[in-house]
């Protein structure tokens, strides 16, 4: 019996641990917390957080537990992060919860969304110069488009044994947009520019708002085939929601679908970053790489935006630049936010919506684009 | 290898520029056709308005001109409505209308579009078809 | 640099287009604007025609974005139509939706769901003299059950390539069911028999109606065992709901697990629909199979309501033989419609809601009378 | 190869005739079942009915004999519950007949299946089961 | 012709049936009416009773109808059995449910749930009496777990074959809870120690319940590493519930995830057990050892409880022991029940929840261990 | 094999006896730290209680000492909104504790927040974050 008992004993936890797994246990419950008490992002933040723990709780090979063992539950449930499923899924409800009109009422605000993308191919040329392999490099600089499906997405088909690291710097960093745009906000406008009101965008009508998620999809598609999945579910989920008579099928995907998409994507991600395949070099590196990328995309938005305003007649609040990294919709409220503290008359939320969601199409362009060189 | 000669070496800089070249040509073009959209779906419904307005024209003689009152709220309300009739097209059928009202949950659909038949803003073709004076709408909106 | 913009260009719809994904793309759009605008079936029109706008952006092959490439995200989707998932978890659905009661009342009405399906063996006949394989003739003649998740079913069980045509011809005339049957019904019934009223359905207990799918589904499965997968979950949904202590499982697989199974059923059946595969000779011959055999069954079934009134001494109204044909509840409402154009007073609806739910039982009936003689 | 050479050779006419067959046969099967079911059903719980009387007899005799009264909406809402009652067989415990009023939501249920009680329409057998005083409840009903 | 219609008849279940089927029917029947009429855990006896309706149709193999034909659509939907991950679904939406507010306020009472864990071992030693290899014996064991998720998910682990079998006695007496437990727990307690009336527990802050999931899976998976499925998912629904900033990710996962779930796996359980497999000596054996482990799991429960009063200041009432063997929420309803025929004053319920739910982690951790130890 | 050589053959009493003392173990271990548990939330807490303490003292030095008056109504919703507001640790924004009141719904949960800010229980450290005077809190719900 004894021997029966140590056996035991030398498969459980208190025997097998390794630090990095208290390590990981550590962060794990930091994000928790994070997602709880300081309400960043939650419903990734929490998921993730407790994958995390999941992910490392010192196991034994053998039996099928771990997420790398194929025929262990968390592997199958895996599949639909490592074979690109889940955040087309995810695409899909954001389409059914998404209203395109203040885009629709000033397209040129699109812009934004678009130069807020060089953060990506910015941080991709870091991490070739820290000496990442292309794919790799291109998986890392989608992190700048701060948009935690599209990374996913992408990095499950370049880069795969990356997923981890990305994913979690991809979903920190958009928790983390109240904490790193502000500074660069404040650093890059003046005063002036802050206080500047933006007009009452026109009335869109229910027709534009029907025709523009095809019209994008085909356009853009058109463009960057390799976009097809993740625009095609988002323009999809879009025209359930403005078509009205297909109401149940919308409801239906901004709720059980994408929550049971987005519990499954948490919790998978999560436990993809087991301490001995998570804690090295590289992941520093790529938080690094992650962290670079969503000041640059603040920036380039932000710098973009006063350029426009060189040639706009009626300027834009600059602020609203910052909005065009994506991080829906967070990076918005941070604008407005920022954007009320010079003037609390100033209603910005509205506004930046616009490239808010460009970002969104603009980062899963850009996914098609370096997919489709890299792939 | 690392730095420039790792982005050269894989031919990095060239990659960025047509990358980011693509989105933002890709964001331009639908901007670009957005802002025509607008024109173009204003132009369209122009037309069909047109056609409306002869198949029209007869039972909107008979019509008394005089410009029905509307209160803001019921303002509002039809502006509502209008905007849900329009997805189907410049005419509709009444029960479709109170459906999609409902769905969208515009407050007492029944009532309003009542009031909006009675009116005349809301002429029927006589086939069960039913359609939107829009110049009437307006001037009823318009006026204090 | 120039390289590698002509090898990106080369790789997006503006130069892989071939004119006929342009028409597929037309063909989408029309789909989502009856969906919307004309409200023919949209839960099924929307999901479909937006499919075909996905399956008809022009892709290059080896990235993995195609349905047909193994590995892609529509393929894995995709997977749930090619072995026949996602029909079985619909009629789950519909069984948790479904009221027998009319049924139940009036037993003899079935046999107007059965006569409807005389449209499936005749279209079958028809396929095979148009030059059909056996089992492709099977698929096609199914359509004229009138119910897409059996043709599906069926036709990915015994003709896989066919799926998209047949989905389509099946759901496009269920769509247009408002347009062929009135002058059918016109046609082969006088004014005197249109006006006849039928006689109030006795009140059926609620016994019955907890009895009734459990008989059903034996009977029908003893005499017809294909029928297993599609019956099967009809029945056990249609338990659940009469059960009211199981209403929280009827209630999940009426709302979100049938619009789930819709909407990656529809899209996916939709993006199947490739111009190249999809515009052949054969899909033609399909569409015209498919409107011969709707109003073959229409047809059946009116007569054989006819008949029926030579014998039964209550005479029944021929026109709610026309919702044989099942396309549950659009040929129904029809039927009603058509009534009462005749005479305002007559409430066919709920009537004519007898033949129609049978015509369901009938057409997955044939549909594994099909499968076992050809598979 | 095409037309009728085609059906013949892979047997059509006959699988046709069978499948058409097989349909009829299955429907016709189920609707004379079914037409049978009902009395079979029916005879079941008059036999549990009589089972139940039994059961209750020497109770039943205590009660006085006049008719309750039952309003028009009392009528409904009690057919309603009747219905509820025998899915779970003749007898049934009042917790469970509330608790399946309230899912298919009757209304006030609690209030009118105290007044059943009252009216001695649903009986105790005094051991936590109850059932329904069929006669009584249908001449009830059928009083004007 | 009439070759064909001999060939269809031969096909058809009249021809093809087999007594074990009828007897199947029969049963399977028997669990809907149980389910419904005597509202014994209805939410799983009507689907696994409908189910084995499904799984005994006599149908021809080859074409792939049955349950264990690789291609067939019940085997797809079955894979999540197999393959355990419908249990860990279950137990996710189970933890979301879930308030562990009594357990926290007296945590002594967790030895409770554990000391009806012994049914498990004892029925184990039973099964290797009986013949039964040491794998089949484990989850035979687990039946006395009152743990159907548990159960399937273990057997599927140790002994595929056996799924049926014990699924079924492990819900059969689940739902027999209420007429198996009550004269045990009058024949082990006096009417004294029955009419205990327990204190009121402490309040239990929002913080307590915040962190115990999360410190209850670290150290329950740390000494079990094998119970990591099962109390991963249970912890991580009750953290979604708790952080209440997750609450529409809980709110899914308590309704459509898990009733999505709960349908698949009861009816397919239901169809595994076809006659000819099910109708063995080894089940009748399984079906006396389960009978056996649930009255042993009782009976220790109460037990334990009565040697804990011996020690304990403020005396628990041992009826609440009998709610140790989990069976959430029935068994702790009898207990409350029985304990109010002494003292219609006596509010048990609450009391009896805290080794209720704690005999759920005690299941698990006791499957871990069995798992290990034998896998 | 059967009986006891049967279990004996496969080591069946070694694995009884260590599976349930595992599982015991597992939910003796659980049972202490949790009883511990409560201690250290308490004792973390109050720590964060000196800390918010000082950070907000000067700002109570101002506040007049009068106890405020709570109705039973207003104590139990006070008691339910503290709950949440500890979720989040011992400092909290307005809108926040507002939103989380909402999604557990708390009554009317504006009102009763103005109240205790008006009555300095919730109490400004002048950065928009506020914190909860415990100390203050309890003398007002023990006052009868
Ligand atoms: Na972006
Ligand atoms: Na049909
Ligand atoms: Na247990």
């Amino acid at each position: 019996m004894d021997v029966l008992f140590l056996e035991f004993f030398q498969n459980t936890g208190f025997y097998l641990w390794d630090y990095r797994n208290i390590i990981m246990i550590f962060i794990g419950s930091v994000f928790i917390y994070l997602g709880i008490a300081k309400d960043y992002e939650p419903l990734l933040l929490v998921p993730i957080g407790f994958g995390m723990l999941i992910g490392n709780i010192p196991i034994f090979k053998g039996l099928g537990l771990g997420i790398y063992e194929s025929n262990s539950v968390l592997h199958y449930l895996y599949f639909g992060v490592t074979q690109g499923i889940y955040p087309p899924l995810v695409f899909l409800g954001i389409g059914a919860m998404t209203d395109f009109s203040t885009l629709l009422a000033r397209p040129v605000l699109m812009l934004l969304g678009a130069a807020a993308q060089a953060g990506i191919f910015i941080t991709f040329l870091g991490a070739l110069a820290l000496g990442f392999e292309p794919n790799e490099s291109a998986a890392i600089g989608i992190i700048g488009g701060a948009d935690g499906p599209t990374a996913i997405f992408l990095t499950a088909k370049l880069a795969p044994r990356l997923i981890g690291p990305i994913a979690v710097a991809a979903y920190s960093y958009m928790a983390l947009v109240p904490v790193i745009q502000p500074p660069i906000m404040k650093l890059l406008t003046t005063r002036k520019e802050r206080l500047i009101k933006m007009e009452e965008p026109r009335e869109v009508t229910k027709r534009e708002k029907m025709v523009f998620p095809i019209v994008a999809f085909i356009l853009c598609c058109f463009l960057a085939p390799a976009a097809l999945p993740l625009l095609g579910m988002l323009c999809f989920g879009n025209v359930l929601k403005e078509a009205i008579v297909t109401e149940r099928l919308a409801q239906t995907a901004r709720t059980s679908l994408i929550d049971i998409a987005t519990i499954l994507l948490g919790v998978t991600v999560g436990a993809s970053t087991q301490g001995d395949v998570f804690l090295k070099a590289s992941s520093i590196k790529i938080f690094i790489l992650g962290a670079l990328s969503f000041c640059v995309a603040t920036a380039c938005g932000l710098l973009f935006a006063k350029v426009m305003n060189l040639f706009l007649k009626t300027k834009i609040n600059p602020l609203i630049g910052a909005a065009g990294v994506s991080a829906v919709p967070d990076s918005a409220r941070v604008v407005h936010v920022v954007g009320q503290r010079e003037d609390p008359s100033n209603f910005l939320l509205m506004h930046a919506m616009a490239p808010n969601v460009s970002g969104v199409i603009g980062s899963a362009i850009a996914a098609g684009v370096l997919w489709s060189l890299m792939g | 290898m690392y730095g420039f000669s790792a982005i050269n070496a894989s031919n990095g800089w060239a990659i960025s520029v047509v990358g980011i070249s693509i989105v933002f040509s890709g964001l331009v073009m639908l901007s670009l056709v957005i802002s025509q959209l607008y024109k173009i779906l204003g132009f369209w419904s122009n037309l069909s308005e047109i056609k409306i307005r002869k198949k029209f024209k007869r039972r909107k003689r008979t019509q008394a001109n005089n410009l029905p009152f509307l209160t803001e709220n019921q303002k509002e309300i039809s502006r509502q409505l209008l905007l849900i009739a329009q997805i189907t097209g410049n005419q509709f059928s009444i029960e479709r209308l109170m459906h999609l009202a409902q769905i969208s949950d515009v407050q007492e659909p029944k009532q309003h579009i009542d009031y909006l038949l009675e009116t005349k803003i809301i002429i029927s073709d006589g086939l069960g078809q039913f359609a939107w004076d829009k110049e009437k709408f307006d001037s009823a909106i318009q006026s204090k």
